[in-house]
């Protein structure tokens, strides 16, 4: 689809404006958010990785600037903000040349913010290459050389995701790894320790952070997912109970 | 204004891109002059723009309209301009490659004066991309036997060969994750060890011909080709697209947050 | 001879020669991470480099900035220079802000896209979930609808089960509040077992890709190269060089045992 | 006991690596080579079979492959099988490619076969080479193929090449061939399927295959094959023993290792637990 049809034209700023309205009127409450699993565990693989003494390997994957790659930076300032306390050495690989430069002043900012601007290494962000197997050749070395201690793979990730896994796993590093690419996930499951699945990717930075305008993000995109179902049950029952009618209203969503 | 921008030639051409280059030091130093304070607002009034643009362009009614290169199509009043943006766009993009060969020639001429074994491997880099740089830039501007023997020895010898080589070493990484992996730890490694195996029987011949007995036509269904059809088209698709709902919608939602500044907590926070 | 004479002549026996050096010199790594790997893995750094600096410009810079800036006189062009030069300021403390607003202007664009990639991604979806639970007989066109197609038993059982599925893991992604609730315990428990039932098929199919891809590489090694280099008997010839390297990585393998220190933590 | 029974969980990983590249490699061996394990033939590869099947012997055919070294494992295969039949048909057929390595690929693997099939170069098949922009390119095809494709791979200008005899637009084109590891297959459905009903049969990648069997259902691919088991299929329905076949019994080869391996490991973890269970009782037996 190329322009938006009746339908998304009434819809998607609907849904759209309930997201904007709970971030703004959350900008006061104290919001609940569930328990997820692997994203506890990045303070503990940040742990490991500071008794150790050995760096850490935040990977924000193959994208360009687009969605799912600035949510992964987005997780990679946070777990840079918290290793920064303790000195830990991140080491960020890049892969798209137009990515590089806000990977590189998000990494800053990270360390700024915690007051460390000094621990802030240009050369550990590190672009490598833009090609997907030199890039992931590249990230082997990288971890079996600085002898990674732990392992963060968090945005676009293709067939590269077990080389990386699968690496880090051989030089014992702890894993923690989330993607939007619903296929890779089966080899994170298989040789990371930890995994976040689906939009737990999304949810990871308010998840982390605690902050009351991403944790209203995450009430809204509830709504917003409740609204989905409820459309899907209501559409499910209008075929199976009267069929033309079910089929009048698929079309109105498809549009022409 | 269609007028002004007309091609030029010879000394003509050269003032108007000195013109140009004057414009933008004089305008770059008039933003300079904008308080500390206010930046980071400027910086989100362009965010907003660059989206509203794309924004609008979807969601304004379409009409017929007339562009300037692609004829008759269908779109609204923002739609003939999509191809030149997206242009400007990809240019300017380009010259972010440069950012990227700064950042390896950096970290490699570093390792080069340092010596020892790492200043070998660095060299090897800098001999490859000049190489590759030469080569690939001359078989377009200068295309003869020479120049097309070396870049078929450089790209087709070596740099195709390398890709799918490290591609094919998954193979060998597929085969230890799931030895390791698939143990009936727990129920939700035994669902993904199960899964995995009847998948796997039915895509190959062997596995075929172990329930080919079968033939009773009720029970035909058990055979693991038509189990692992069933899996990868109805148990599979459903699982993929409730999983792709909560993606679609998160994404949205940084989108937005990301589009009207409201984004906190990290670098797109934007102090400015 | 010339180089370029001499190329003419031999390119065809060189490519093959350099594939599989490249080959072997990459597959070290399985051993373990050596001289050899590093060497393969920094050139392989360089080429992919050269070649995304020439494509960038042959493809995207010289067609579409420098021939109509340059060549056609089109000198407004010169801007997108100014906007490109921009990005470098990152690296100026006093004009650092000044590559924000460059990086903004591609934010806000990824951003305001995300709409259209919204629809086309998710959209379909949800009129394709629209799945008829009880069957029925076909209903022919007519005015506003268009045909529909019957509904068997074992149609409307699979949609079951396809609604189940997509209800039970969709209720496995809420997260602002806590599922107390019993049943929706259950739906969300449910919900990521049965993401495990498609995650194991996922796994399962694409095995398949990837052998696939070493195979190729095999046949590479012994066909093309092998008969390349030593003629009809070549594959057999690679065949048992390949096996005698195999058996000696093996026995190696199996003298130091598991004791490999970053090998199969179970 | 207990030992071996913990070393079978924990086997260094580089003895599995020796394991499947003998799996692998084994098969391509000869005294391997000729076993052929029956597979089932998938409704979309037979129609695919019956597609080419129903193409009048002698009639020109467009054969595109749009793929490189990175896919060659599955679409390699598949050109290979294609290709046979193409020339057992006694059809006349171009190569046209959109990837510039597809054209030397496929011209080494024409090369090889048509010895076998009694083809010549120039006589029964050309190969038109590597073109970029398919939109324009396939717009002026379809007008006029002589003065679009001008001359061949190795320069004569195709007028001059008995196999294009009588070839002079879309409406001369019998059927089109496609072997794809990406999308663009839906310029073959736009520009010459759709608006001259040129019947078009696609082979794609296993990855790509379930986006395209929407246009299978709406009958605008008249046949697929799916990935590598398509080319395998395909074997069989023509009784060859090709590349697929060879790389069928590798893939039944690796896939049991993987699933023995699984099998082991999971025999050796529950024996290890009840024995480790079973000592526990004992000591404890002890203490008490």
């Amino acid at each position: 689809m190329h322009h938006a049809n009746l339908a998304v034209q009434l819809l998607l700023p609907a849904f759209s404006l309930i997201i904007i309205i709970t971030i703004l009127a959350a900008r006061r409450k104290n919001l609940f958010i569930r328990r997820i699993q692997g994203l506890s565990a990045i303070d503990e693989a940040i742990g490991r990785a500071t008794e150790m003494g050995r760096p850490m390997l935040c990977s924000i994957g193959l994208g360009s600037i687009d969605v799912p790659t600035l949510q992964a930076l987005s997780i990679t300032s946070y777990i840079i903000r918290n290793s920064a306390r303790f000195n830990t050495r991140a080491i960020v690989p890049v892969a798209d040349p137009q990515i590089f430069p806000v990977a590189e002043e998000a990494v800053r900012e990270a360390y700024v913010a915690e007051g460390r601007p000094d621990q802030y290494n240009p050369e550990d962000v590190r672009f490598l290459s833009d090609r997907q197997f030199a890039f992931a050749s590249a990230v082997s070395g990288i971890l079996y050389r600085e002898k990674v201690a732990a392992s963060f793979l968090f945005g676009t990730f293709y067939a590269e995701a077990l080389i990386f896994s699968e690496t880090g796993q051989q030089v014992g590093a702890i894993q923690v790894a989330g993607t939007q690419m619903t296929t890779q996930i089966p080899f994170f499951i298989a040789s990371c320790d930890y995994v976040i699945i689906g939009d737990e990717f999304y949810a990871a930075s308010a998840y982390l952070s605690r902050e009351p305008t991403l944790l209203g993000s995450i009430v809204g995109q509830d709504i917003v997912k409740g609204l989905l179902l409820a459309l899907i049950v209501g559409g499910t029952l209008l075929v199976s109970l009267n069929p033309v009618v079910g089929a009048t209203f698929s079309a109105f969503l498809k549009g022409k | 204004m269609a007028s002004l921008f007309v091609p030029a030639k010879g000394g003509a051409w050269d003032i108007r891109v000195v013109g140009v280059f004057a414009l933008c030091v004089l305008l770059f130093a008039l933003l300079q002059l904008t308080p500390k304070q206010y930046r980071k607002y400027v910086i989100q009034f362009v965010t907003l723009i660059a989206g509203l643009y794309y924004a609008l362009e979807f969601f304004w009614p379409i009409s017929h309209v007339t562009g300037p290169t692609k004829g008759e199509a269908e779109g609204n009043f923002l739609t003939p301009s999509m191809e030149q943006i997206s242009d400007w766009l990809t240019i300017i993009a380009a010259f972010t490659v440069g950012l990227g060969v700064i950042n390896l020639s950096m970290v490699h001429s570093k390792r080069l004066t340092k010596g020892g074994n790492t200043a070998f491997n660095s060299l090897v880099f800098f001999l490859a991309t000049l190489a590759m740089v030469v080569v690939g830039v001359l078989k377009k501007s200068h295309p003869n036997s020479l120049t097309s023997n070396l870049y078929q020895i450089l790209f087709d010898g070596a740099l195709t060969t390398l890709d799918a080589t490290m591609f094919s070493i998954i193979a060998f990484y597929i085969v230890s994750a799931s030895y390791r992996a698939f143990r009936v730890r727990s129920t939700e490694a035994t669902i993904l060890l199960i899964t995995a195996v009847v998948v796997m029987l039915g895509q190959i011949a062997v596995g075929q011909a172990l329930t080919r007995g079968i033939h009773s036509s009720t029970l035909q269904v058990l055979h693991f080709e038509v189990v692992r059809d069933w899996i990868l088209t109805l148990a599979n698709a459903a699982a993929v697209r409730a999983i792709g709902f909560g993606l679609g919608i998160g994404g949205l939602a940084v989108a937005l947050r990301i589009w009207l500044g409201l984004e906190r907590g990290s670098y797109f926070d934007g102090q400015g | 001879m010339s180089l370029s004479s001499y190329l003419d002549a031999h390119v065809l026996h060189i490519v093959p020669w350099v594939g599989a050096i490249c080959t072997l010199g990459l597959y070290s790594v399985l051993y373990k991470e050596n001289k050899i790997f590093r060497f393969f893995e920094h050139l392989f750094l360089g080429l992919a480099t050269g070649y995304m600096i020439a494509t960038t410009w042959n493809d995207v810079l010289l067609p579409k900035w420098w021939t109509p800036f340059h060549d056609e006189g089109k000198w407004w062009l010169a801007f997108a220079l100014a906007a490109g030069a921009l990005y470098y300021l990152i690296y100026s403390k006093k004009y650092n802000w000044m590559a924000r607003m460059i990086i903004g202007l591609f934010l806000g664009a990824s951003a305001g896209q995300q709409f259209q990639i919204f629809v086309n991604d998710v959209w379909p979806q949800i009129y394709k979930s629209f799945k008829p639970l009880v069957p029925h007989a076909a209903i022919a066109a007519a005015s506003g609808h268009p045909a529909i197609k019957a509904v068997t038993t074992s149609d409307a059982i699979n949609n079951i089960i396809f609604m189940v599925i997509l209800l039970c893991v969709m209720s496995y992604f809420f997260f602002s509040f806590e599922q107390k609730n019993s049943f929706l315990k259950g739906t969300a428990k449910s919900g990521r077992w049965l993401m495990m039932f498609t995650f194991g098929a996922i796994f399962g199919s694409t095995i398949m890709a990837r052998l696939a891809l070493l195979i190729d590489r095999m046949d590479f090694l012994l066909n093309d190269f092998g008969s390349d280099a030593f003629g009809d008997n070549g594959p057999k010839i690679v065949l048992v060089g390949l096996l005698a390297l195999t058996g000696l990585v093996l026995y190696l393998g199996l003298k130091k045992g598991g004791d490999d220190p970053g090998a199969d933590v179970v | 006991m207990v030992k071996l029974l913990h070393t079978l969980q924990t086997v260094d990983r580089r003895v599995l690596y020796a394991l499947l590249l003998l799996s692998v490699t084994l098969p391509f061996m000869p005294t391997f080579s000729n076993i052929k394990v029956p597979v089932k033939i998938s409704p979309s590869t037979q129609k695919l079979y019956d597609t080419i099947e129903s193409i009048p012997e002698d009639s020109f055919i467009i054969f595109g492959t749009d793929w490189s070294a990175g896919t060659r494992g599955e679409n390699g295969a598949q050109t290979e099988a294609l290709m046979r039949h193409v020339m057992k048909k006694k059809l006349r057929f171009a190569v046209l490619c959109f990837d510039p390595q597809a054209a030397t690929l496929t011209q080494t693997m024409a090369e090889k076969l048509q010895k076998q099939y009694g083809y010549s170069e120039g006589e029964n098949w050309c190969n038109w080479g590597y073109r970029v922009q398919e939109q324009l390119f396939f717009k002026a095809l379809a007008n006029n193929i002589v003065s679009t494709v001008k001359a061949d791979t190795r320069g004569r200008a195709i007028e001059t090449l008995p196999v294009m005899r009588g070839v002079t637009s879309a409406k001369d084109v019998k059927l089109l061939v496609n072997i794809n590891p990406t999308n663009s297959y839906t310029y073959y459905i736009q520009y010459l399927q759709g608006p001259y009903h040129i019947p078009l049969v696609f082979a794609p990648t296993a990855v790509m295959a379930p986006e395209a069997f929407n246009y299978l259902d709406s009958g605008q691919i008249a046949g697929m094959l799916n990935g590598l088991t398509g080319a395998i299929e395909y074997e069989q329905i023509l009784n060859v023993v090709g590349r697929a076949t060879k790389d069928s019994n590798c893939l039944s080869a690796a896939h049991l290792l993987i699933i023995f391996l699984m099998i082991m490991g999971n025999i050796a973890m529950l024996l290890e637990k009840r024995a480790a269970k079973a000592n526990a009782a004992m000591h404890l037996g002890g203490q008490v």
